[in-house]
């Protein structure tokens, strides 16, 4: 039962600028397979999902990622967190 | 200490009346405009389009701000930052510090420009004239401003 | 560029305005306003006096005006400082930059405050609650803040 | 003749902030006596001119000169100037 939970886990995703373009999404719904423990392994499993998103996360070293709201590195747990969102390095200001 | 994200244009004027009525401990109110440039790498812009993170934008500009006032003696202080469309010579983001001296002022402007330009969840689109529209690219020299106000490396 | 001597208050809204208007290559716009405090030295101050020497006043501030812009890119500055008699939330002084990036806006900013604290002919006098009247000191802190803008001692 | 022209050359003299207070004069036409070359000398004059005088010139270190709008240093020779100004050291801003 616990594990069940643990593979149906749901998360909010979103992109922002070019990889919102490239993956043709804004935010969305998502499992998180069970083998998904880092932001970089999300962004692997992304990959898989069609061309769209092979482009968008054809290099995972150039975009950047925050997990509910907070900036975090690409080798971090994702844990509870709740949204994940993906996008290019700022340039506001 | 408030920050803003709005489709509307901001006036400096009014900002600061807000920030500084009826206080009569602030000697120094510095301020920076940034606005948007008719070229871009040479090329003559159109347009840009700033895109930003709703949720996160408001909570990385309280904690940059947060650490601003954790920081610097300021009495009081402003970041505004524009999304949507805007054409040359607009105003994209405004930042107001108040203090007693204009030292506190001053760093305070700078440290919170290099943190709004590296960590902020904004992104700019470029329009040029033939309708072709580029994301703009992160810039070393930001990252480079940020370093200064980190602690030395051992 | 310009500088000027006014009795009048100023309006920095309108003053950045006249500077950028119909330019396109200012993408950033920095200002420090001088305002009156309320207190000074732990009394409470009920006016101040700004007297100037007429002549060598305009002469030092485009001296300084001319000094930024040889130093640093500036598309545009203003300097206003006012003279006469002021109340605690007065506006003193208003000094803005333009330029293309930031980082000049930045450096003209605080190199004209700097300058124009150690070398404008203007003297402050304070009026305090009883009717006193004190001729401000001088801070060995604006001469020092003065010193990093000359070449280092060799 | 020429020696004549140099004791009787007149200069304009203004004083400034507490200067102008203590000599209870803002701005004065004044025959420069041959003896002073510096401006450091003509404080040195201007101090036998009575107790205004004498009380703010006393602290001749504490006072800043101007020749023609420009800033000097005590040292300098006044030559050609045609207006010296005497101020407390600057606060504006």
């Amino acid at each position: 039962m616990i594990e069940v939970q643990i593979e149906a886990r749901q998360v909010t995703l979103r992109y922002f600028a070019w990889l919102r373009e490239r993956t043709g999404v804004s935010e969305e719904r998502f499992a998180l397979p069970a083998d998904v423990v880092t932001v970089r392994d999300l962004m692997t499993a992304l990959q898989q999902r069609g061309e769209g998103f092979a482009a968008a996360f054809a290099q995972p070293d150039a975009i950047r990622a925050a997990l509910d709201h907070v900036h975090v590195k690409s080798h971090t747990a994702i844990g509870r967190a709740r949204e994940i969102g993906f996008f290019p390095p700022v340039t506001g200001g | 200490m408030s920050v803003r994200v709005s489709e509307a244009d901001f006036d400096v004027s009014a900002e600061i009346a807000q920030l500084t009525a009826g206080q009569t401990n602030i000697g120094a109110v510095a301020t920076f405009t940034g606005k948007v440039r008719g070229e871009a790498h040479g090329r003559p812009l159109t347009a840009m389009m700033l895109e930003h993170y709703p949720g996160m934008t408001e909570a990385e500009l309280q904690r940059i701000e947060t650490e601003a006032i954790s920081r610097f003696k300021l009495t009081a202080s402003r970041i505004v930052h524009r999304v949507g469309t805007l054409q040359p010579g607009d105003n994209i983001v405004l930042v107001i510090t108040c203090a007693a001296h204009r030292h506190d002022a001053f760093q305070a402007l700078e440290f919170l420009m290099d943190y709004l330009k590296t960590e902020a969840p904004f992104w700019k689109k470029e329009t040029s004239a033939d309708g072709h529209g580029t994301w703009v690219d992160a810039r070393a020299s930001d990252d480079a401003a940020l370093s200064r106000w980190r602690p030395k490396n051992i």
